[in-house]
């Protein structure tokens, strides 16, 4: 609500009941609907990953050894050309933002696209490492290191695959011509979110 | 307040009750004089024909003092508050004087067990004495206990001693307590532990040198 | 004017509006934050009966233990467990936050900011059928077989997180996924209230121009989005435990039950404030009304608001100071727990001196506010009792605690709901209420309360746990002058709830036979009483859509005839 | 907020711990500090930028 903080000043201490007040403007939105809500969304899953984090932090910190010992390793430097990879998606987004409002909807088509892409194939890679960490004996039940593996990775892969579906449909509507500025905005900014918030589930759990 | 209604028995006990009861004296004080100006304002400025309610943003410094020096009073009371409260936490949560015996409390679902160290003083020897929901102590003894959970989550609470520790399963949290007054007291469960949480109940019986060593004698 | 009618109604009338609603699109599945708002508050009222039959069960058993309880029949452990656990969170859950923020959030808040409805109406239908799917998943839960949930409304593990150890292995999921379900109702919920009270304000309405009821709702939904991640987090967490033998609190496999405490607290302490805020934010409307009254501090109410906002992150863990935190962590949240004693005392205070030159007229609303401040100023200064980590080692899960706990959410709760509810009744159905009803309910609430809670403020005081069945197995506890005690607050209770069938029957004969309401009863300013009663689809004439020109507690400015200025009046 | 720090990194050592593990214990107080302000600053600079933007647009 930081916004509504900057009204303009102290009008009426005491009131005047001569000045006769002419009737205000309508005011313009500082922030689209879409976009607002998506904030607010967006402030919740941020609390909702760092719970996890901090249980998983907290847990770890208290067991002997990390990764126990007998459990399979996680593929580190994979899963780096991962991050890469939805780092890519990412920044291909943004750009794919930028050509929609400066250039027009048609010139982001191909950027989107491009993104999209690229966040699937993020979710087909970790797919593939998860069945093979699966084969190696990391599963949920087996023990605390898997069990907080799948529940943060699994959950951040939801969210890709959420983040994902939003695109693809905000692309056919893109296609139709009727993707507005401020929608395109609010689905924008909850890739982003899942792209930022992976470099530091990467670094928590990986590392 | 407290004192009246559970005596202190034991040495930080009284340390608490002094915490409680200048809260208490604070509260009642602060509390009072807000309640009163409450009921004298609407009694002052009830509803009278004719007599229109005055105009006050609140930005007036000569009624915003009303507000600012009463609360500047309670920010100080509040740190006095703080004050007392972290030093008898410290005396009963954080510092630990010598100690003279240890007991060893595993509670689980729904009962106490105690482990005595027996006539030898030490604990985790073959003359340790085991009871189940009775725990015998000696007046005017410092002792450490060690409390552990075989399950769920329990709650080690002596009210006459003013003692509570969650008991966690998983760990072997350490405490201690002086009893100074003799009798038999309650032991109760203060964390919810299913079913039976209302029937964990055990009894500590703080006895005299003699009592004590004539328990250990015949428990032997 | 209309162009202001063309921005705030940005989601367009052609998704609902032009041909006249059948009584299913209207009254079943609305898009009308009206009637949402009112889906909200019946559903709130049935949660509370139920609660309310809960609370007489358990305390029956606790007054005159092993009796058989009319209506109900005998106690057992497990169903008293389970009674005590589902009073807790359907009372917090399914009473206080639904009607103080959704109910009256949706009700209120596009009517006082001058909007014709919420920016998301879709997503706020969605909100109510979570939130109705959330209630009847908790009352399947409560006749599974094994029966309710009894791990209290806590619900730490391993006691919660294993069957064989609360021996309500479908229960326990149940309502963990009730618990679950409610908190995305309400995410979608704050979305919108955020959203439409940034982006919808009627032109020229400021931020110091938005009625308080507006501000604190708002600044609830926003403690609630911060705080409710980490116990969604756990919650997920607890019910992988639960049902596919994951260890996350298992400390077989390593892990700590702990944690869980920290996930919740981290949500529950907010949680306190989140459902405070509103009700405070109606109590301010209604005392400006009734004293004719500017609002004394305005800003400096809104700064305590959001003041205790962000310091409620901080002074969870005195929930947990027995129980296995690091010490010396238990005095940073002493210290934090009683420092928030301070922008609350100074809101109180800011309330106390707006009667201050008054007119104050006595009716049912003012009552209820009145009674509001009373009652939650014994509770907040109980609650430094229980803050002072020295004093809370005595109190801590003592009956002390439910006492104090209970004179800040009655009032919350329920208090502040009859308050509101009285208040904004003509505009919620065009009718009055019966103003006799009313001061005989609101008397017939306010004594007994005291006469339940102060009792077990004693009965904590001398040593009684909460959550006990039955006190005959603690000698020390079981004496007959604590068991009057018992019966004192048992029958108190059992007459509040008689008294509560009047105003049932004053909520609902007014709501068909009360008098016929003006649009402005009680000459008040803001924008809300200057809609016809009730509000048609829409709100305002969508021609003639409110323009603000001043702040929302202008009452008795000297010059003027009338001693109230409503906000959309250019002089 | 310093308190908060020193206090982190004093955890190390108890006599009559109701946390006997002082890694965890650290741990805790580190999460602690990161829980409570994660939402403050997520929404601080949240709302800067809104009120930046309100700022422009008038």
């Amino acid at each position: 609500m930081g916004a509504t903080m900057s009204g303009s000043g102290s009008r009426r201490e005491s009131p005047d009941l001569r000045v006769v007040h002419p009737p205000p403007q309508a005011r313009r939105k500082a922030v689209p609907n879409e976009v607002l809500g998506m904030m607010m969304f967006i402030l919740t899953e941020l609390m909702l990953f760092s719970g996890f984090i901090s249980a998983f932090t907290i847990s770890k910190a208290q067991a002997p050894a990390w990764p126990p010992p007998g459990q399979p390793r996680l593929p580190v430097e994979a899963t780096a050309i991962n991050t890469a990879i939805l780092l890519a998606s990412g920044a291909m987004l943004w750009y794919a933002g930028r050509r929609f409002d400066k250039v027009g909807p048609a010139a982001a088509r191909v950027p989107l696209a491009t993104a999209v892409a690229l966040g699937l194939g993020f979710v087909t890679f970790q797919g593939v490492e998860w069945a093979r960490l699966l084969g190696e004996g990391l599963t949920m039940v087996g023990s605390t290191y898997g069990a907080f593996f799948f529940l943060i990775i699994g959950f951040h892969g939801l969210h890709v695959m959420a983040g994902a579906t939003a695109l693809i449909w905000q692309g056919t509507s893109l296609w139709r011509e009727k993707l507005t500025s401020d929608g395109f905005w609010a689905g924008r900014l909850f890739w982003y979110f899942v792209v930022l918030v992976w470099p530091a589930l990467y670094w928590k759990v990986y590392l | 307040m407290i004192e009246s209604l559970v005596q202190p028995g034991s040495t930080f006990a009284p340390d608490i009750d002094f915490v409680i009861n200048l809260v208490g004296g604070l509260v009642f004080f602060w509390g009072g004089l807000t309640v009163a100006m409450f009921f004298w304002l609407l009694w002052r400025y009830r509803y009278r024909e004719g007599v229109k309610a005055l105009y006050v943003t609140g930005n007036e410094p000569e009624l915003k003092r009303w507000i600012n020096i009463p609360h500047y009073l309670i920010i100080l009371c509040d740190l006095a508050i703080i004050g007392f409260a972290v030093q008898t936490w410290y005396k009963v949560k954080q510092d630990i004087p010598p100690v003279d015996d240890e007991i060893r409390v595993v509670g689980q679902q729904w009962a106490w067990t105690f482990q005595h160290t027996g006539p030898d003083g030490k604990m985790g020897t073959d003359d340790d004495i085991k009871t189940a929901d009775v725990l015998h102590v000696e007046v005017d003894k410092t002792y450490q206990f060690t409390l552990e959970s075989r399950d769920v989550l329990h709650s080690f609470s002596v009210p006459i001693f003013r003692l509570k520790q969650d008991v966690i399963p998983g760990r072997e949290i350490q405490g201690w307590f002086h009893p100074t007054v003799a009798g038999a007291f309650d032991i109760q469960c203060a964390e919810m532990c299913g079913i039976g949480h209302g029937i964990m109940a055990a009894r500590i019986i703080v006895e005299t040198p003699e009592q004590h060593a004539a328990w250990l004698a015949g428990a032997k | 004017m209309s162009e202001a009618h063309q921005i705030d109604g940005h989601h367009g009338h052609d998704a609902h509006g032009h041909h006249e609603p059948t009584f299913l699109e209207k009254y079943i599945f609305p898009l009308d934050h009206k009637y949402i708002g009112m889906q909200y508050m019946l559903t709130g009222m049935v949660m509370a009966l139920f609660g309310g039959f809960f609370a007489y069960s358990f305390r029956m058993q606790l007054a005159f233990p092993g009796i058989s309880v009319p209506g109900f029949g005998i106690v057992s452990p497990t169903e008293y467990n389970a009674l005590v656990t589902n009073h807790g969170s359907v009372m917090i859950f399914w009473v206080a936050m639904p009607v103080l923020i959704a109910a009256f959030g949706n009700f209120l808040i596009p009517l006082m900011i001058g909007a014709d409805d919420m920016v998301f109406p879709k997503l706020n239908r969605l909100s109510y059928q979570v939130f109705l799917l959330s209630c009847i998943v908790l009352g399947i839960s409560w006749i599974v077989p094994g029966g309710g949930f009894g791990g209290a409304w806590t619900s730490y593990p391993p006691l919660s997180a294993n069957g064989d150890y609360s021996m309500t292995p479908l229960g326990s999921s149940l309502w963990l996924t009730a618990v679950a379900l409610e908190f995305a109702a309400f995410l979608i919920g704050g979305i919108n209230f955020i959203t439409t009270a940034m982006n919808s304000r009627a032109p020229g309405m400021k931020a110091k121009d938005v009625p308080m009821t507006v501000w604190m709702i708002c600044i609830a939904s926003i403690m609630f989005m911060a705080s409710v991640g980490p116990l969604i987090a756990g919650a997920i967490m607890l019910l992988f435990d639960q049902q596919l033998g994951t260890g996350f609190f298992d400390w077989k496999r390593g892990s700590d039950p702990v944690l869980w405490q920290h996930l919740f607290w981290f949500f529950g302490h907010p949680e306190v404030y989140v459902v405070l805020l509103p009700a405070t934010g109606f109590v301010a409307e209604i005392i400006t009304v009734f004293a004719r009254k500017k609002l004394f501090g305005y800003q400096t109410i809104l700064y305590t608001a959001i003041g205790t906002g962000a310091l409620s992150f901080f002074v969870w863990a005195h929930h947990q100071f027995v129980a296995g935190i690091d010490p010396r962590m238990a005095n940073i949240f002493t210290i934090t727990t009683v420092l928030i004693s301070i922008p609350i005392a100074e809101m109180m205070f800011l309330y106390i001196a707006t009667l201050y030159g008054g007119s104050i007229r006595f009716q049912t609303p003012m009552l209820w506010a009145l009674g509001f401040i009373f009652e939650f100023l014994i509770g907040g200064v109980t609650g430094i009792f229980l803050g002072a980590s020295g004093a809370d080692i005595y109190f801590h899960d003592t009956y002390f605690v439910v006492a104090h706990f209970h004179y800040t959410f009655f009032p919350i709760a329920f208090i502040g709901t009859f308050a509101a509810a009285t208040y904004w009744f003509p505009k919620m159905f065009g009718r009055m209420m019966n103003e006799t009803l009313g001061r005989i309910h609101f008397w017939g609430t306010i004594i007994p309360v005291n006469f339940i809670f102060i009792p077990l403020f004693i009965t904590g005081a001398a040593g009684q746990h909460r959550r006990i069945y039955n006190y005959n197995h603690f000698p020390d506890v079981s004496t007959p002058d604590l068991q009057t005690l018992n019966i004192v607050a048992t029958v108190s209770l059992v007459i509040l709830l008689c008294f509560q069938t009047v105003f049932l029957f004053n909520f609902f004969w007014s709501m068909w036979r009360g008098p016929k309401a003006p649009a402005n009863p009680w000459k008040a300013n803001t924008l809300e009483w200057q809609a016809p009663s009730p509000p048609p689809h829409g709100n305002f004439p969508p021609d003639n859509m409110p323009v603000v020109y001043r702040g929302p507690y202008e009452y008795s400015v000297p010059g003027r005839e009338d001693d109230y200025w409503p906000q959309n009046q250019p002089n | 907020m310093i308190v908060w720090l020193l206090i982190a990194a004093d955890a190390l050592a108890c006599a009559t711990c109701q946390d006997p593990d002082p890694r965890r214990s650290a741990i805790y107080l580190d999460m602690t500090v990161f829980m409570s302000l994660t939402p403050l600053i997520a929404f601080a600079g949240g709302g800067l930028w809104i009120w930046q933007r309100t700022r422009a647009i008038r």
